[in-house]
């Protein structure tokens, strides 16, 4: 232990000195997120300094290896470091899909060559990710790829169409699912491979959702010349590539927009609106919600733990499920709370928006329903 | 009491009341509506004066159909069906209740124009962020023979369209009801820009200048006056939200039935289909306390607050889980603004707090019942 | 309206005058119930005055005709007699199966001897009656009826086992279905038949529950012969009658055991035990619980009003669903209330027994499940 | 903190115990105890003290096993999923702790018998019908160099067993815990016939004399022992009800896979897949609390409350889905005394109400979440 407390004084020295003072203020909302990318701008020069200096002690992502652009920090050293962030209220540097997805599929599945290519632009928040899954009409059916990749010699050419792209109009890259092998079953015939959002050929479209915003797109994909060296894992094994980095998804989703870890108790929330917590269905409400919040945060913890050893597997369906749907049930509580203030779009800090914009975390990235079900059929092996 | 089944005669006037919505004002008319950045449309609102509708609680010596409480219920649920938007709610339920109360001659004027849709009339009387009449702040200080009122409400439904306003006050010895015109001097209205894209104001009162005349009723005495009003438009919007729900679950299991996954249509995965039903015995069973509040107000209105906010509890309960089993069973397509779920959603939790939310009602069912 | 209030004005001065102040304390709990049937013992005098004057006047049914027993009494009138009684806290004189579930069926479908032969010693609770529908393993799936029934000169040689029979112990006859064609489709080859319990061979074995009670019997037949014309209905047309009579089974239970009409509010209840609302979610519960009570009683009355015109059908499995979910929920937010007083077999009048017992109502008569399925198929119209 | 997966030597005492309790107490121990009325059983508690479970938190110096808290929970864990009838919880667990907290010969040789299995300890704390020790009202009057104490106790867990009863009493400035033998003059115990089949007695003080030497801990500040004590106990409770929903699960698992309606098994049934997985989902959620809270009180017990509530709340709610559904999903059968899962529903009821219950807890978690 002697080792981790000696880290631990190292890393909170470190952040007393380079964690700028407007970082501390542990906001994790739309307005203040850092999602990096070619096109990004710094809401702030101390936003740009805190991912500069993160980045720089491979501190966006900790456990990644630092050949690579990680930290190379071990999860308990992991789990300091977010503790002594937390400890100073210090916001994340840099969130993105390529931290949360690409990157875990890339260092599974990904060459060396690949690896070296890729990982680091993510880890220094210089190229943003997104991710091309779903088709439209496919729903929750994600392995009826109908985008086509045909071989051109060292290309493929790309054809279709994907939806529900989350900032496919911001974004640099995309990984995609596509079919490389019309006749084989559906799930044997789709390969992962990384595109370029630049190349020509390449076009997006903003949906408007009932929150207002537009965080997912449409992406079109019109005769796309993508290097065949850019496909991750084998031909037609993509589905490999897609479950694992799903399971990626799911566990990020869980986090609920910041709600759970490090966000405030919503009881704490309600208790500061004029009449949050004055009917007694309210206050139960809260202390349930805070309850399940606080067991919910135990598990993620406890579900990282476990994968030190263990991969999580099918149980991430699990943090999806039950994570998605408590930030549902906040967001909800504090619609209620906030009352008729929180009716106007611009109530509560655009909270309106906020809690429409959870309905679909119970729908993106998996269903609920679905999630149920692979719980039921992969954990309690019931049959059908 | 009148049996809580719908008679012939309701029956006749829910069907034509929704033939000719469907026609005049389907959802699209209020997607129309908030794109043209409008909260108000005057043309349908003339078109429901001509159906008798404004008039629905106006005396016929009046010039009102006079169809009471149970038929008011019945139209508002045809129109949160489609969500249909006008101050339906406001004027000719609340208002007209309000008025009705006062027997004399500038009343009986303003009832007629109610039937006649020449007046629209909003509510000012929240001030915080939750419906709490008898909190009401807003302060009427004698002035000679009158009053100035100064301060604020919020949350006005109907408020920016508003030609009057029935505004709650408070007077040295209680609450009074001042009915003043709408751009009477000192008085501020700002559009609150709300989710369910309707009308509703934020209205400021600065040294505004009101005379014995403009009070309605006694002073001193607002609640005579105003909780028959507060009532009729409970009652009237937990049958709007009653219609949204089924508006909701109608849309919804129309979908379960035609979109297919994996092969069949989803509607044929048990799991949604236990979900559809529940919310279906949560509907009908809201229904019988909707009919019941109209029956009541009918019959013994002095005695209906039981029943008005039973009808605004189960209302508020039932439509919230019908706009979110209506979204997550939509999947994706229900996020979306082009889709209408979206719609029915926003407006369910506007819904939910005009006229007092769920633990408000649910506080004085329970508070009549004993505990 | 004059004739009604004349019917109300009579009907007030005849309950002040016969019904037994003893009889006057609303209460419904197994105890203070009177089942009727030879051998009913009555808990009191009162208890045997009021039901001998109530059925006397036809009130015991009060909307079965005259001439088989009943009150001919129309709706509006029955409403008036049950508001009036309401009124003065009058226990109902009679609760049977012969009056909920064997009368409407024989209205519905007997002839006008079995009518006269049937009805009036059920409406004077002279016969005490119990259902045999289930039978061991089938659960759900009430068709699967392995009981037989075989065709000897004008009798039935009845051979096989029934389960969940209520009260059999204590009856003395049953409705029963038996198969009578074994090569028809399952919903073909069934009769519904009538069953003197002290016909040789019929026995009964109770089935104690977790409860402690044993409110359901195992009723074996062993070579019982039973006149042919004790069958109700055509030969092999036994499921039309089980299913009509099902749905008065489903009204009936949704009833909850009074804990609906004429109960008293929940929350009340709690209020009265030393810590009974003390907690912001007890509180809440016991609103949520009262709000859906009260609107379900409505809908007991809506249901009856629109049955004056037109059969309620498979909506009363919304009934039955709502009524006996609800009832569970009273139970068992009663037994927290009660804290560790209501721990004991013998705490708060037996409370823990009536707890437990409720788990069942969600069961017999057709599950949650089930009923679901039938909203779900037959009023929504989803697939499958 | 420590991780907060089981540790390997974690899962081998799981098992261990696992393998014992299958052979020595499957649920059919209980109810074989509850067929010949019996509530305690001797045999198998000097098993559990050869295996070191009743020293689980008994310092090595006293003979125990000193396995800490964690440890403790697993066992409890363990009893949990098969219904185990034993005072473990009231003697190794809570009584073992509260003599831990002081440092004295005499506390130290209750340890010891504690550890060897020569002595039955119950807390004798509830007076009403809800748990709320800061209300104790039991009075001990000073009397000469000593007490009387006169008052009535209830819901007293493995009091009839008890040789040893840790009395909670009032005093002239606060409240004060006693340590005394079960049989002294003027203590009554009746036996309450709980639902769950165990031991639990009312208990009457008449003028019972205690001296200075019976108090456990110093006179007026019972809570410096009890409340550790009590807070061991509410976490190795929600970790027997987390065994207990496992339990439930497992055996409605099994049936969903195994009962034919229709011809098909009914777990193939989406409605009741989803559902059980739901009950899986809150079994998991829960298990994290549970874990969570055995580490804090083995690493910093001092600010155990938080992570003990939590873990309490969350094990009381999953225990009483998991028993609904677990009868539910049986339909009849789960009804019926023969079968066994009427007795996982009989014990989370009486769980659910020990050492403070849901409302309790929750309302603990959101004061110390700052609402």
């Amino acid at each position: 232990m002697d080792d981790l407390a000696a880290f631990r004084a190292e890393m909170r020295a470190w952040l007393d000195i380079n964690c700028p003072e407007e970082m501390r203020d542990g906001q994790v909302t739309e307005e203040t997120i850092c999602w990096g990318g070619k096109r990004w701008k710094f809401t702030s020069d101390a936003q740009r300094i805190w991912l500069d200096r993160m980045a720089a002690k491979g501190w966006t992502v900790p456990s990644w290896p630092e050949a690579y652009g990680g930290g190379g920090l071990s999860r308990a050293q992991d789990k300091i470091l977010k503790e002594e962030m937390a400890r100073i209220n210090a916001r994340s540097p840099l969130e993105s899909f390529g931290i949360w997805m690409l990157g875990p599929a890339l260092l599974h599945f990904g060459t060396h060559e690949q690896k070296l290519e890729y990982l680091p632009p993510i880890a220094r928040g210089e190229v943003r990710w997104c991710q091309g899954y779903s088709e439209p009409g496919a729903g929750s059916d994600l392995a009826s790829v109908q985008t086509k990749a045909e071989i051109d010699s060292d290309h493929y050419l790309v054809n279709g169409q994907k939806v529900w792209t989350s900032y496919a109009d911001k974004a640099d890259w995309i990984f995609a699912l596509v079919r490389t092998d019309k006749d084989a079953p559906k799930h044997k015939g789709i390969s992962f491979i990384l595109i370029d959002m630049s190349t020509e050929g390449v076009s997006t479209r903003p949906i408007r959702l009932i929150s207002g915003k537009s965080p997912f797109c449409e992406t079109f994909f019109d005769n796309v010349r993508t290097p065949r060296h850019q496909r991750v894992g084998d031909e037609n094994r993509g589905w490999d590539v897609a479950k694992y980095l799903l399971t990626h998804e799911r566990e990020m989703i869980s986090g609920g927009g910041g709600g759970l870890l490090g966000g405030r108790p919503v009881g704490a929330v309600l208790a500061e609106m004029a009449h949050g917590l004055d009917t007694a269905d309210r206050r139960a409400a809260a202390m349930e919600c805070e309850v399940d919040s606080l067991a919910m945060a135990l598990t993620l913890e406890r579900y990282k733990d476990q994968a030190e050893t263990q991969p999580i597997g099918d149980a991430s369906a699990m943090l999806k499920y039950y994570g998605t749907e408590l930030n549902k049930r906040r967001h909800e509580l504090m619609m209620e709370g906030g009352g008729s203030d929180a009716l106007a779009w611009d109530g509560h800090d655009g909270l309106p928006s906020d809690w429409l914009r959870t309905k679909a975390n119970s729908i993106e990235g998996g269903t609920s329903e679905v999630m149920l079900s692979i719980i039921s059929r992969r954990v309690l092996e019931l049959p059908g | 009491m009148t049996s809580l089944q719908k008679t012939e005669d309701e029956v006749m006037l829910a069907d034509a009341a929704r033939s000719f919505l469907d026609d005049a004002a389907p959802i699209g008319h209020l997607r129309k509506m908030r794109d043209e950045c409008r909260t108000y449309d005057a043309e349908l609102w003339s078109q429901m004066a001509e159906l008798g509708w404004t008039g629905v609680l106006v005396p016929e010596s009046a010039g009102g159909s006079d169809m009471g409480h149970a038929a008011a219920g019945i139209l508002a649920e045809e129109m949160g069906k489609t969500l249909v938007s006008s101050p339906f709610l406001s004027t000719a339920v609340m208002a007209a209740t309000a008025l009705r109360q006062v027997a004399d001659d500038r009343a009986s004027d303003a009832l007629r124009k109610i039937a006649e849709g020449q007046v629209i009339y909003a509510l000012a009387v929240d001030e915080t962020s939750k419906h709490e009449p008898d909190a009401a702040e807003l302060a009427a200080t004698p002035d000679g023979n009158g009053f100035r009122l100064s301060g604020t409400k919020t949350f006005a439904c109907d408020g920016m369209a508003a030609d009057r306003l029935l505004v709650l006050a408070k007077t040295d010895e209680g609450l009074t009801l001042f009915d003043l015109p709408a751009n009477r001097d000192g008085i501020n209205r700002d559009p609150m820009d709300l989710i369910d894209s309707r009308d509703a104001a934020r209205i400021t009162f600065e040294d505004v200048a009101a005379t014995g005349d403009d009070v309605l009723g006694q002073v001193d005495d607002a609640m005579t006056v105003l909780k028959p009003a507060l009532e009729a438009g409970q009652a009237a919007l937990a049958a709007e939200m009653a219609g949204l729900a089924a508006g909701a679950l109608d849309m919804t299991v129309g979908y379960l039935k035609e979109r297919k996954q994996f092969g069949v249509p989803i509607g044929a995965f048990q799991a949604l289909q236990h979900r559809a039903a529940h919310l279906w015995c949560e509907a009908e069973v809201t229904a019988s306390a909707i009919t019941n509040a109209g029956r009541m107000l009918d019959e013994n209105a002095a005695e209906a607050t039981l029943a008005v906010s039973l009808a605004k509890a189960r209302a508020t309960k039932t439509a919230e889980l019908a706009v979110k089993e209506g979204v997550q069973m939509h999947g994706g397509i229900g996020m979306t603004d082009a889709y209408d779920m979206g719609f029915y959603m926003k407006r369910a939790r506007v819904a939910a707090e005009w006229l007092g939310d769920y633990g408000y009602h649910a506080g004085k069912v329970a508070a009549l019942r004993g505990f």
